[in-house]
């Protein structure tokens, strides 16, 4: 099983029957893969759209029907569209249950990075800051370091920011982190690990829970 | 009334150089293909565009990036031009990029006759820089201002000869909000209706904000994702 | 012909082809039965209807169908139904070419009352605020004095306002008024009055056009 | 997923006096009449309402009036209540009247993460009383605030168990609006249909909005006019 599986395995478990939820381009789309079973959670995709269904079979793509990563996608019984002033009138509203976003980094402050890296080209932060500004509740997903070993999680973002004290969660392959307003507080580590070995790849400093346990997954 | 106009190039015709143009769509879905090439044949130069996107190179607003008519541009994800990408570095073109959240709100407020509104997005980011904020309750809000175009290009499924517009899907998007929002909204439409034959229970723009009506055709409606994989000779 | 029908004949020559109109209730909603054959006018209904029909037949009065004064009305083929929120969006915006309203006051400054008399009970003003606010083009329609024949059009409303600087032409049985910067122009006075006369049953001070004539009326 | 609650007292049990309530409708034209019946049936009191008008004597809010259950009102136009006159001049209802098109605004503003918003309405009027002004391009404008309640009643044509919404005609007015601006939102429907059965282009309140949803019976439908010249006996 692949980190970012595990990861999306993991912020299955915080679904609830009923929920309303938004997620990013990328990992978290693997989310919808491990909804548990009985449970009825409404995807919502930020260009209009509630009830999001999975990929269409091939060739039965609909170029009119297509999710926030202009991916083809499928309707579900009790879906509905909508235009993007309502879509956000939606997420700004604070009627998502859960938003789930990938990003480049976080911080202590529960600050989110995920849009910009100055000097390279801007694409633009689409849909992230107003995700981030009006979900009850902001979950990141991401790799807990980079591809060059260095912490995402850090004691201040020097990225460019996409919302301050926004972050509720962070999940990486490695842990569970809640952010609060003492810090951020290590309360899972993925199995086989010790939250030392945890904190050793994390700029951030964490605040190991006294309750801190092995990290749980759907289906696994 | 009959607000039909016979070809994309008599509806575009008289867009001037310099206009601001509202263009819907979200990414190629729901962008107004037709009126979009009959724009570039115009060739009118110095637009100001506001779309969320701007399409890819080879399509959509890609080609009138390519045919060098924009100035400036207001969206909120621009990932997959390349070209873009090089008139900017290059100074060519004067990008702004804002929340897409916040775009699609600016654009209703513009038809909607409110100039400005608070909202929580971009706080403590670069989009809230040098923009008034204040404290409305127990949070911290910035003020965000309407937009307004001269022109709005807008792409509906159906529609008949008084403006009314219903869309199909994931094709509505930014279209209905920038329909409201410009002294000249110019629609095109998959199909042509009598007027009646909507439900007007369910029409989505009545004909109030529809200047002209033009039947489009040939549409290729590329999926984005496969066309960039295909190097857009989809 | 009442002063009425004549108010609401002579507004209807203000009307052009492809004209969105709200009327206001009461003698405004007159306006409906001149407008000239061949001539495309929209009504809009602010309770959220534009392409209002006729009165219906009677016992086919549809409850779900109504207009801002209560009262059944039908559809026009084209017609369509929107909420409250969209409905004065669309006033507001400034997408109605003209709104036609009631006054109970008119002033020299374009000011206008029409809502409420203190000590008396508020009913509300209902859209009235806003139509006054968004119309491109806001007419009243209104008899010249009270039935008491106190002037209505006055040097300064004494009655809470309804908005400020919001009216563009005044017609009465007696006369058409435009608001101008300089003051209230009178353009046209009915048949068989001079301007003087027109004057003396009004408190406000007329500017009488040079080109000042006879009032014209659809259908007469 | 179902939201549907099988009785309209049921649904309504756990509203508790001093609530703020939204309540839908124009006049008597898509009024909760369900849910007003089973909320006079409650019995709780001292409830803040927020609705365009308030039922004439005899019918909708009027049966409210008439129970004694509300504190305070806001609304546009209370034209034909000759309970609430009394009264209010008697002190003992607090009623603000705001211009219908802010007060829809102001609950779609609270529905949609907009605390505040400018608006040319009222502007020098005694609505704007108390009021920040400001000048925004060349106008005046007046700020007002998002209204947000405990509960939203509304009345819609078909829904399904989901809690997507379609409205009939006019009687859609503020129940789409206002079935977004509240902490818990009860709808009521006239005929319940499955998922699915609403055209997903056409579904105007997306079940997002709603918490449970009542199948209405029985339902009067009075034409004000006519039913206040019959002395409401229709």
């Amino acid at each position: 099983m692949s980190g970012k599986e595990r990861i999306a395995r993991r912020i299955a478990l915080e679904l609830r029957d009923g929920f309303y939820v938004n997620l990013g381009i990328g990992l978290p789309t693997m989310i919808t893969a491990f909804v548990p079973a009985g449970m009825d959670v409404t995807f919502q995709s930020e260009n209009g759209m509630l009830g999001v269904g999975p990929a269409p079979a091939a060739g039965a793509a609909d170029p009119d029907l297509i999710n926030a990563g202009k991916q083809p996608v499928t309707e579900l019984p009790g879906c509905s569209y909508f235009g993007s002033e309502e879509s956000f009138a939606m997420i700004r509203g604070g009627h998502m249950d859960m938003s789930v976003l990938g990003a480049m980094q976080v911080d202590e402050a529960g600050n989110l990075a995920n849009w910009t890296i100055p000097g390279k080209m801007v694409k633009g932060m689409g849909g992230a800051m107003d995700l981030v500004a009006g979900a009850r509740r902001v979950i990141v997903a991401m790799e807990h370091q980079t591809k060059e070993g260095a912490s995402r999680i850090l004691k201040a973002c020097t990225l460019p920011l996409t919302g301050t004290h926004v972050v509720h969660d962070i999940v990486t392959e490695l842990c569970w982190i809640r952010v609060s307003a003492e810090g951020l507080v290590l309360t899972e580590v993925a199995e086989g690990l010790t939250p030392q070995e945890v904190q050793a790849r994390t700029e951030a400093k964490l605040i190991v829970s006294p309750e801190v346990r092995t990290m749980a997954m759907v289906g696994a | 009334m009959n607000k039909v106009v016979l070809s994309a190039d008599a509806a575009v015709a008289d867009i001037a150089s310099g206009a601001t143009v509202m263009l819907g769509g979200f990414g190629l879905c729901g962008i107004p293909e037709t009126l979009i090439a009959a724009l570039v044949r115009l060739g009118v130069q110095g637009l100001h565009t506001i779309s969320n996107n701007m399409g890819v190179d080879g399509f959509g607003m890609g080609l009138m990036l390519e045919a060098g008519m924009i100035a400036s541009h207001v969206g909120s994800y621009v990932g997959e031009n390349r070209r873009l990408e090089t008139m900017v570095l290059q100074g060519q073109l004067d990008l702004t990029l804002i929340p897409q959240g916040t775009l699609a709100e600016r654009i209703r407020a513009g038809g909607a006759g409110i100039p400005a509104f608070y909202v929580p997005t971009g706080l403590g980011t670069v989009v809230a820089e040098g923009k008034e904020t204040r404290q409305i309750g127990e949070r911290m809000y910035v003020l965000e201002h309407a937009l307004h175009a001269d022109v709005a290009l807008v792409k509906a499924w159906k529609g008949d000869r008084l403006g009314n517009l219903v869309y199909r899907k994931t094709a509505r998007n930014f279209n209905p909000a920038m329909a409201t929002a410009a002294d000249l909204t110019i629609a095109e439409v998959e199909e042509l209706v009598e007027p009646g034959e909507l439900d007007p229970d369910q029409i989505v723009t009545p004909g109030i904000y529809v200047d002209r009506v033009v039947v489009g055709a040939a549409y290729r409606k590329p999926i984005e994702a496969e066309f960039i994989r295909s190097g857009g000779a989809a």
